[in-house]
C-alpha cells in the first residue's frame, strides 16, 4: 500500500514531540533551538504532506514563508544567546533565572 | 429630555474638563460648580413636573447606541415615585459638595473630574429603568470613591480604609449581580431582557417559582446589604467616611448607599413576594443590630466623623425595618428616610470637613465651645445634630414616624427597641457631640477659626437645611408622589397580582360602623394589610355607618348642620386632590 | 519502490530527530547540529516523495546550508565545551515525557483512527515539474506576503546587528 | 371666613417672629425683642378678642389641614377649640407676655439677645402647638419642639459648662418621657386606626372596651410622656438644673406653661385614662403625690433662691398630678391657671431680686430688701400667700379643690388627703422661709446696701402678674373647667378648708419660729442627715448615674469591644489572612525556571487538547 497521508502525519507528529520533548528536557540553550528547528519542520512536513493529498498549492507556500521565518528566527535567537552569553559566560538554562541581565 | 440631560451632562462635562489645560486653576471648579447647579435646577424641574397621578414610570428616554440589542440590554431612564425624590437629592447633594469641594488643594482638576463622575453616575443608577445599566452605573460611581479615598483622603489609616470600603462594595455588588443575573435567567429566553418594567409586568403575570424565590431573595438581600451596610458587614462604612475627603464622603454615605436600598424596593421586594416574606423576619433582627448596636458604638467614637458614620448606619436601620413591614406605609417612610438622611449626612459630612479644615483635628474632645467662634457653622451643626436624633420639623422624622407607624403592626417588639434606637440613643450620642464640641468655653487654640462668612461658601449648607426643613414641614410634597408607586409595589409584595383584590379589603383596623373585636391582643397583624387599588378606598368609606372622624374636611367652616356630633366629621368624599402643594387648605 | 524510500527515509528523519535531542553517545552540540542537519536532509527525501521537488532543495540550500551552518558558527564561537551531567531532576523527566506522550496519544489517534476521508480517493498527482506552479503562486497570488516577508529579514538584520554591538548593557 | 383665620394666625405668629428674628434682625437687640414682644402681645390681643366673639363654646370645633396621608395613616394639622384650649391659650399669651416684657429689662446688656427673644418666640409657637393639637401625632411634634426650645433656652449661656450640661440633661429626659408617649401613640394608633382625640373619644362612649386589656399599659405609656414634661417623680430631676437659664426662661418654661403642658395633656385625654377596667388613674395619682411631698420636702433645704422655687414648682404639678389621678382633670386644670399665674409672678420678683443684687442668687447673702425694693417685695408676699393658700387668693380655692376631690371614696384615699395636706405644710414652711429670709431680718451682705428697685418695665410685668394671682378665685374659672371635664363633685369643702388652714398657719407660725432674723439655717444641726440629704436632692442624680447612664455606658463599651474585635478583626481580618496565605501558595509556582513554565505549557496544552478533541 502506498505511503497515505496518515503514515506522513504520523511522523510529523513523532517528530513535533520530540522536538517538543527537546525543549522540555534539555538544559542547554543551544539544543533547546535545536529542537525548536525540529517543530518547525515536523510542521513543514505536514503541510508539504497535506499540500500534496489536497492536490493544491498552498501548503508548499506556506512551507517557504516559514522555513524564511525560521532562518530570520534563527538569526536574532542567536544573536541572542550569543549576547547572553558574553554576559553571562554560560548557555545553561538553569543560571538564566532574572528578568534583568 | 430633562433627565437625559441630568443624567448625560456630569460625564459631557467630566469629559470636557480632561482637555483642560493643568495651568488654569479656576476652570474645573467653575465648570463643575455650573453643571452640578444645572443637575440641581433640571432635578427640580423634573421632580415638580413629576405628576403622582398617573402610575407608571414617566419621562422615559432611551439613549441610543448603549446597550446590546441581543441581550436585551438598551439604556432606558425613566422616573417614577420612588426614584424621582432620590434623584431631586443626589441632584442637591451632589451641587453641595462641589460648592464644599474648595478644600481640595492639590491636583483639583482629577478631583473635579471624579466628583462629575461619580455624580452622573449616581443619577444614572437612580434613573436607569435597565437592570445591567441599574449595575452599571453604581460600579461606575464606585471607581470614583476608591481613587478619591485614596489619593485624597485623610487620617493614618486611610489606605487600609479605601481597601476596605472597596472591597467590601465590590464584594456586595459582585452578591447583589449573582442575584440579578439569577433574575435574569428566570425569564423564559424568548421573552429575556433588563428592562424592569418588563420584568415586572412579567413576573406581575405568573409568580416566578418559589424554589428560585428562595434563592435569589437572600442574595440580593446580603447583597445590596453589604452595599448598604447591614448590621454585620458595616464596618466598612464609619471607616470609608472617616478616610474620605469631605465631598465623597457626602455624595457617599448620602446618595451612593441608597442605591443598595432603591434594589431592594424597585427589584428584591416586588417581584420575590414569597422570598420577601420568608426572608424580612430576618432582616427586621438585623435593623435592630444597626440601630441598637451602631447607636452604641457611636456613643463611644472619639472621632466626629466615625460618630457620623456610625449615625449614618443606624439611620440605614429605620429604612430596612420599613422595606420589612411590606406595607405602604413603611416602604413610603422608608423613601422618605433616605432621601432625608442623604440630605442629613450631607450637610453633617459637610460641617464636619469644615471643621477638619479649620481645626485639622476631628478629636471631639480637643474641640469645645465652637459655637461663639463659629456661629453660623455652629448652629447648622446643632440643627444637622438634632435633624439627626429624629427631631419633628425636619424630614427624618416624617420618615421615621412613618416607618414606627407601619412596622407597629408587623413588628411590635422590633420597633418598640427601635423607637428606643432613634429617640434616646441617638439623642444622646447627638447631644454629648454638641455639647462637646459647640458648648463650654472656647479653648485657647481655637481662638482664630474663621466663620462661614460670606454667601457663598454658606450656600450648601443653607439648601440642604432648607430643603431638609421643607420636606419636614410639608411632607405630603413627598409623600403624594411616592404613595402611588409604593402602592404598586406593596400590591404585588403581598402577593396580590391584579386578580386577589377581591374580598376582604375592607380590613377590620377603621371603625367602618360594625365595633371592633373584643379582646384585641398585642399580636402582630396577620400579615400586611392586602390594600387594593383606589377602588378599595371607594369602598372602605362608603360600607355601613359614616366612617367617624376620617376624611378631609374643608379646612375652614365644616359643613353646616349640628348633627355631626361633636368633632366628627365626613367629608363623604370619594377621590381626593392631593395637590401637591404641602399643606393642601383647599378640599 | 515507493513505500521503501518513504520508510527508509521516515526512519531515518526520527532517528535522527531522537539523536538530536537525547543523543546517548556525547552530550556535545555539535553531534546534535550534525544529526539535526541530517534530519533536514531525509526530510527533504521525503519532500521530493511529495513531488515538492523545489521544496526539498531550497531546504537542503537553506536549512541545512544556512541555518545549520549559523549553527555551527555559533556553536564554535561560544565554543560549548561538554558540560558535565548535571543531575538529571528525575521528576521533570518524567513528566516531562509524560505530557509529550500524551500529546503524541492525541495526534496519533486523531490522525490515524478519526480521518480515512481525508487521504483517501484523491486524484494522482497531476503536478509535474512543480516548481513553475509554486513560482506563479508566489508571485501572484501571495505576492504582499513575499514582500512582508523580505521586511521581515531586513528587520532580522537590523536586529541582529544591533543585538551584538559590543557595549550591550 | 376671617375669624376662623384668627387661631391660625395667633399660632403662626411666634413662628413668624423666631425666623424673622433669626434670619434678619439677629444682631439688631431692639428690632428681634420687638418683633418677639409684638407677636405674643398680639397674640393675647387676639386671643380675648376671639373669646369675646366666639365665647368660650366656638361653634367650629375643628379647623383641619392633611399633613400627611398615606392610607392608613391619616394624620392632620388641625385645631380644636374649647373651653380648655382657649383658656391654656390665655395663660400662655398672656403670662408669656408679661415675661416677653420683662425680659426685655432683664436681658438689655446680654450681647446675645437676638437669639433669646428668637428661642422664646420658638417656645411660644410649640406650646401654642399643644394646647392647639388635635390629634396625638401633631401633640408630639410639639411636644418634641417644647423639648427642644427649652434646650436652647437652658442652653443660652452654652459657654457655662454647668448650662450646657443641664440643657443637654432637660432634653434626654424629656426624650425618655416621649419615648414612652410615642410607644402609647402608636398603640392608640394601632387599636383605632385614627389619632384624632375626637374620633377616640366619641368611639370610647360607644364602646368603653375598646382597649381591653391593654387600656392600663395604654393610659401609663401616655401619662409617661407628662411624666417627662412635667417632671414627675422618676424623670423630675433636670427641672432643678434646668435654673441654669436666664430667670423669664425659668418663669415661663419652668414655672408658668412648659411644665403645665404635661397636666394640660393629661386633662385633653382624660378620656383615654377614665375606662372602667384600666387602673392608671391610680398609677397617675400616687406618683403626683410622691413628686410634691419629695418635692417640698428638698425645697425645705434648698439656698439657691431659683432651687427653692423650682421645687416648689414640682411639688405643685405633683398636686396637679394627683388632681388628675383622683379622677377631677377639673380643678388640676383650675389649680394650673391660678398656679401659672403666682408662679410667673414669684420667678419673675426672684429674677428683679437677683437683677438688683447683680446675679447673687443665695437667699443667705440677702435680707432686709423690704425696703430696698417694695414693688417687687409686695408681689412677692402675693404672690406666695397666694401659692401657700391664705384665703382670699386665688391659690386658696385651686388648692382646696384638690383636696376636696382626694377625701371623696370613690377614687380618692385618705393617705392621699393626709399627704395632700402634709404637702400643703411644706409649702407654706419653706416659702415663709424664703420670705422672711430673704426679705425681712438683718442685711446678710454689703452687696443688699446698693440694691435699687428694678426699672420700670420689669415691675409693671410683675404688677400685672399680681391682679389674677390675688382675683383669681374670682373669675369663675372653675365653672369654665367644670363644664368641659366634668363637675367637680364637691361636698367634702369643709373638711378640706378646714384642714387646709390649719396646715397654712401651723408651717407659717414653724417657719416664724425658725427664721425670724436667723443668720443662718437653723435646720441642719436639728435635723442632721435628712437635712443633708434633702439639700443633695436625696440624691437622685448619682443614683441615675450609677444606674441608666451606667449601664448604657458599658452596653455601648461591649458594642464597641465586640465592633473592634469580633466583627473587625476576626471577620476581615479572617477574611484577609485566607486570601493572603492562598496568594502565597501560588507564589512557589512562579520559580523563574524555564523548564517549569515550558512543562507547565506543555501539560495545559495537552489538558486543553485532551478536552476539545482528544475525547
Amino acid at each position: 500500500m502506498s505511503a497515505s497521508l496518515e503514515h506522513y502525519l504520523v511522523v510529523s507528529a513523532l517528530l513535533f514531540c520530540l522536538g517538543l520533548f527537546g525543549v522540555i528536557a534539555r538544559r542547554n540553550l543551544l539544543i533547546i533551538y535545536m529542537s525548536l528547528e525540529l517543530m518547525l519542520n515536523a510542521a513543514n512536513l505536514a503541510f508539504v504532506a497535506l499540500s500534496r493529498f489536497n492536490n493544491n498549492l498552498d501548503g508548499q507556500v506556506m512551507v517557504f514563508f516559514i522555513i524564511t521565518v525560521a532562518a530570520a528566527e534563527v538569526a536574532v535567537g542567536l544573536a541572542l544567546i550569543v549576547a547572553l552569553y558574553r554576559k553571562r559566560q554560560t548557555a545553561h538554562v538553569e543560571d538564566l533565572t532574572l528578568m534583568k541581565l | 429630555m430633562t433627565l437625559a440631560l441630568l443624567v448625560l451632562l456630569p460625564f459631557l462635562a467630566a469629559i470636557g474638563l480632561t482637555f483642560v489645560p493643568k495651568e488654569n486653576e479656576g476652570t474645573p471648579r467653575i465648570v463643575a460648580l455650573l453643571t452640578t447647579f444645572l443637575g440641581l435646577l433640571l432635578g427640580v424641574r423634573l421632580f415638580w413636573q413629576f405628576d403622582a397621578g398617573q402610575t407608571g414610570y414617566q419621562f422615559v428616554t432611551t439613549i441610543p447606541g448603549l446597550g446590546a440589542e441581543a441581550l436585551g440590554i438598551h439604556c432606558r431612564l425613566g422616573v417614577d415615585g420612588i426614584n424621582v425624590g432620590l434623584l431631586l437629592m443626589g441632584a442637591i447633594v451632589a451641587f453641595a459638595a462641589t460648592c464644599v469641594a474648595r478644600d481640595i488643594g492639590e491636583r483639583a482638576k482629577e478631583f473635579y473630574v471624579l466628583l462629575l463622575v461619580m455624580t452622573g453616575g449616581i443619577l444614572g443608577a437612580f434613573a436607569s429603568l435597565d437592570l445591567f445599566f441599574f449595575y452599571f452605573f453604581h460600579e461606575l460611581a464606585l471607581i470614583p470613591t476608591f481613587i478619591m479615598i485614596g489619593v485624597w483622603g485623610r487620617g493614618e489609616d486611610k489606605n487600609y480604609a479605601t481597601f476596605k470600603i472597596t472591597l467590601y462594595l465590590s464584594l456586595g455588588a459582585l452578591i447583589a449581580l449573582f442575584g440579578l443575573i439569577a433574575l435574569y435567567l428566570q425569564m423564559p429566553p424568548d421573552q429575556r431582557t433588563f428592562d424592569i418594567p418588563a420584568i415586572t409586568q412579567y413576573f406581575a403575570g405568573q409568580r416566578m417559582a418559589a424554589r428560585a424565590q428562595q434563592l435569589i431573595f437572600p442574595a440580593l438581600m446580603f447583597g445590596f446589604g453589604i452595599l448598604v451596610s447591614l448590621w454585620p458587614f458595616h464596618t466598612w462604612a464609619p471607616l470609608g467616611y472617616g478616610a474620605a475627603p469631605t465631598a465623597t464622603a457626602m455624595l457617599h454615605a448620602g446618595v451612593l448607599k441608597k442605591f443598595g436600598l432603591y434594589g431592594l424596593i424597585r427589584v428584591a421586594v416586588p417581584l420575590m413576594p414569597d422570598g420577601a416574606k420568608q426572608w424580612l423576619g430576618v432582616l427586621a433582627l438585623l435593623c435592630l443590630g444597626n440601630i441598637l448596636y451602631c447607636g452604641l458604638v457611636a456613643m463611644r467614637q472619639k472621632d466626629l466623623n466615625l460618630l457620623i458614620g456610625n449615625s449614618s448606619v443606624a439611620h440605614m436601620g429605620f429604612v430596612f425595618l420599613g422595606i420589612a413591614s411590606l406595607n405602604l406605609i413603611g416602604i413610603t417612610g422608608a423613601v422618605v428616610i433616605m432621601i432625608a438622611h442623604g440630605l442629613l449626612a450631607a450637610v453633617s459630612f459637610a460641617l464636619s470637613g469644615y471643621l477638619y479644615q479649620q481645626t485639622r483635628t476631628l478629636e471631639i474632645s480637643r474641640m469645645g465651645g465652637l459655637l461663639q467662634q463659629v456661629p453660623f457653622a455652629g448652629m447648622a451643626l446643632t440643627m444637622a445634630m438634632l435633624a439627626g436624633c429624629g427631631l419633628p420639623g425636619f424630614a427624618n422624622f416624617v420618615g421615621e414616624s412613618m416607618v414606627f407607624f407601619g412596622a407597629w403592626k408587623v413588628f411590635p417588639v422590633v420597633t418598640a427597641l427601635a423607637c428606643w434606637g432613634a429617640l434616646i440613643i441617638g439623642a444622646v450620642y447627638m447631644l454629648r457631640a454638641v455639647r462637646s464640641i459647640l458648648h463650654g468655653p472656647l479653648p485657647e487654640d481655637w481662638k482664630d477659626l474663621r466663620d462661614l462668612s460670606n454667601l457663598w461658601r454658606r450656600l450648601p449648607f443653607a439648601v440642604l437645611l432648607f430643603t431638609l426643613l421643607l420636606f419636614g414641614f410639608f411632607p405630603r410634597l413627598l409623600t403624594d408622589k411616592i404613595r402611588p408607586s409604593a402602592e404598586t409595589i406593596v400590591r404585588m409584595a403581598n402577593g396580590g397580582s391584579v386578580g386577589t383584590r377581591a374580598s376582604n379589603q375592607v380590613v377590620q383596623t377603621g371603625l367602618v360602623g360594625e365595633p371592633r373585636n373584643e379582646q384585641r391582643p398585642l399580636t402582630p397583624h396577620p400579615g400586611p394589610l392586602p390594600w387594593g387599588e383606589g377602588a378599595s378606598i371607594v369602598a372602605f368609606r362608603e360600607s355601613g355607618g359614616t366612617r367617624i372622624g376620617e376624611t378631609r374636611a374643608k379646612v375652614f367652616p365644616l359643613p353646616e348642620g349640628e348633627g355631626q356630633g361633636e368633632g366628627e366629621r365626613d367629608g363623604g368624599k370619594s377621590g381626593r386632590v392631593n395637590s401637591p402643594q404641602g399643606l393642601s387648605f383647599a378640599e | 519502490m515507493q513505500d521503501a524510500l518513504f520508510y527508509l527515509f521516515a526512519a531515518l528523519t526520527v532517528l535522527c530527530g531522537f539523536l538530536v535531542v537525547a543523543n546517548p553517545f556525547s552530550r556535545n552540540p555539535v553531534t546534535s547540529a550534525m544529526f539535526l542537519a541530517l534530519t533536514i536532509v531525509s526530510l527533504a527525501g521525503l519532500f521530493t516523495l511529495l513531488h515538492a521537488y523545489f521544496l526539498a532543495a531550497v531546504q537542503i540550500l537553506v536549512y541545512a546550508g544556512a541555518v545549520m551552518v549559523l549553527f555551527l558558527f555559533v556553536i564554535m564561537l561560544l565554543d560549548v565545551k561538554e558540560e558535565g551531567r548535571r543531575k538529571i531532576k528525575l521528576f521533570g523527566l518524567i513528566t516531562g515525557s509524560a505530557s509529550v506522550a500524551a500529546i503524541f496519544g492525541i495526534f496519533f489517534k486523531i490522525f490515524v483512527l478519526t480521518t480515512p476521508t481525508l487521504g483517501a480517493g484523491l486524484p494522482p498527482p497531476g503536478l509535474e515539474g512543480v516548481t513553475k506552479p509554486l513560482g506563479e503562486a508566489l508571485f501572484t497570488q501571495y505576492f504582499l506576503p513575499f514582500e512582508i516577508l523580505s521586511v521581515l529579514l531586513l528587520v532580522a538584520m537590523v536586529g541582529v546587528i544591533l543585538l551584538s554591538k559590543k557595549d550591550l548593557r | 371666613m376671617k375669624l376662623e383665620a384668627l387661631p391660625w394666625l395667633i399660632l403662626f405668629l411666634p413662628l413668624l417672629a423666631a425666623v424673622g428674628i433669626t434670619l434678619f434682625t439677629l444682631k439688631n437687640r431692639e428690632r428681634s425683642a420687638g418683633l418677639s414682644i409684638g407677636a405674643i402681645v398680639l397674640g393675647f390681643v387676639l386671643t380675648i378678642f376671639f373669646i369675646a366673639v366666639n365665647g368660650w363654646e366656638p361653634v367650629d370645633k375643628e379647623t383641619v389641614a392633611s399633613w400627611l396621608e398615606v392610607e392608613p395613616l391619616q394624620v392632620d394639622f388641625g385645631l380644636r377649640l374649647d373651653p380648655l384650649c382657649l383658656m391654656m391659650l390665655l395663660i400662655v399669651t398672656g403670662v408669656g407676655g408679661a415675661i416677653h416684657i420683662y425680659s426685655y429689662g432683664y436681658m438689655r446688656d446680654d450681647p446675645g439677645v437676638g437669639r433669646y427673644f428668637a428661642g422664646l418666640s420658638l417656645f411660644t409657637f410649640s406650646m401654642l402647638g399643644i394646647v392647639l393639637a388635635n390629634n396625638f401625632l401633631q401633640l408630639f411634634i410639639f411636644w418634641e419642639l417644647v423639648g427642644l426650645s427649652s434646650y436652647v433656652l437652658i442652653g443660652f449661656w452654652h459657654e457655662r459648662p454647668s448650662a450646657a450640661e443641664a440643657s443637654k440633661k432637660a432634653f434626654l429626659t424629656n426624650r425618655l418621657g416621649d419615648f414612652g408617649f410615642l410607644l402609647g401613640i402608636l398603640l392608640v394608633w394601632d387599636t383605632f386606626g385614627t389619632l384624632h382625640f375626637s374620633s377616640i373619644q366619641v368611639e370610647l362612649i360607644r364602646n368603653p372596651a375598646a382597649l381591653g386589656s391593654l387600656a392600663t399599659i395604654a393610659g401609663l405609656l401616655i401619662f409617661c410622656g407628662a411624666v417627662g414634661k412635667s417632671a414627675q417623680f422618676p424623670l423630675h430631676v433636670w427641672l432643678p438644673d434646668a435654673m441654669e437659664g436666664p430667670t423669664p426662661v425659668s418663669a415661663l418654661i419652668h414655672a408658668a406653661t412648659m411644665v403645665a403642658a404635661g397636666v394640660y395633656m393629661l386633662c385633653r385625654v382624660f378620656f383615654l385614662l377614665d375606662l372602667p377596667d384600666s387602673h392608671a388613674l391610680e398609677v397617675i395619682a400616687w406618683i403626683g403625690g410622691i413628686t410634691a411631698l419629695l418635692a417640698a420636702l428638698i425645697a425645705t433645704q434648698q439656698n439657691d433662691i431659683k432651687r427653692i422655687l423650682a421645687y416648689s414648682t414640682l411639688s405643685q404639678l405633683g398636686y396637679m398630678v394627683l388632681a388628675v389621678g383622683v379622677a377631677s382633670p377639673a380643678p388640676a386644670m383650675y389649680h394650673l391657671t391660678t398656679h401659672a399665674f403666682f408662679k410667673a409672678l414669684l420667678f419673675l420678683g426672684a429674677g428683679s431680686v437677683i437683677h438688683a443684687l447683680h446675679h447673687e442668687q443665695d437667699i443667705w447673702k440677702m435680707g432686709a430688701l423690704k425696703s430696698k425694693m417694695p414693688v417687687t417685695f409686695w408681689t412677692f408676699l402675693l404672690a406666695s400667700l397666694a401659692l401657700c393658700g391664705l384665703p382670699p387668693l386665688s391659690g386658696f380655692f385651686s388648692k382646696d379643690e384638690i383636696i376636696a376631690a382626694t377625701v371623696n371614696p370613690e377614687h380618692g384615699h385618705p393617705a392621699l388627703f393626709v399627704l395632700a395636706v402634709g404637702v400643703a405644710l411644706l409649702t407654706t414652711f419653706y416659702m415663709s422661709r424664703l420670705v422672711l429670709v430673704a426679705f425681712f431680718g438683718p442685711a446678710k451682705s454689703h452687696g443688699v446696701d446698693h440694691a435699687h428697685e428694678s426699672p420700670s418695665v420689669m415691675t409693671w410685668p410683675l404688677l400685672a402678674l399680681a391682679v389674677p394671682s390675688v382675683a383669681g378665685g374670682f373669675f369663675g374659672i372653675a365653672e369654665l373647667y367644670g363644664h368641659q371635664l366634668g363637675e367637680a363633685h364637691s361636698g367634702y369643702h369643709v373638711l378640706a378648708v378646714v384642714a387646709s388652714l390649719g396646715a397654712v398657719i401651723f408651717g407659717f407660725a414653724f417657719a416664724l419660729g425658725l427664721y425670724w432674723n436667723a443668720a443662718q439655717d437653723p435646720l441642719p444641726e436639728k435635723l442632721g442627715a435628712l437635712a443633708e440629704a434633702a439639700r443633695n436632692r436625696f440624691y437622685f442624680d448619682e443614683l441615675y448615674e450609677a444606674t441608666v447612664i451606667k449601664f448604657q455606658e458599658i452596653a455601648a463599651a461591649i458594642a464597641d469591644w465586640f465592633d473592634q474585635w469580633i466583627v473587625a478583626g476576626l471577620m476581615v481580618r479572617g477574611a484577609h489572612g485566607a486570601t493572603e496565605l492562598f496568594g502565597r501558595a501560588l507564589r512557589l509556582v512562579q520559580t523563574g525556571n524555564l523548564q517549569t513554565y515550558a512543562f507547565l505549557f506543555v501539560l495545559s496544552a495537552a489538558v486543553v487538547l485532551y478536552f476539545m478533541i482528544g475525547r
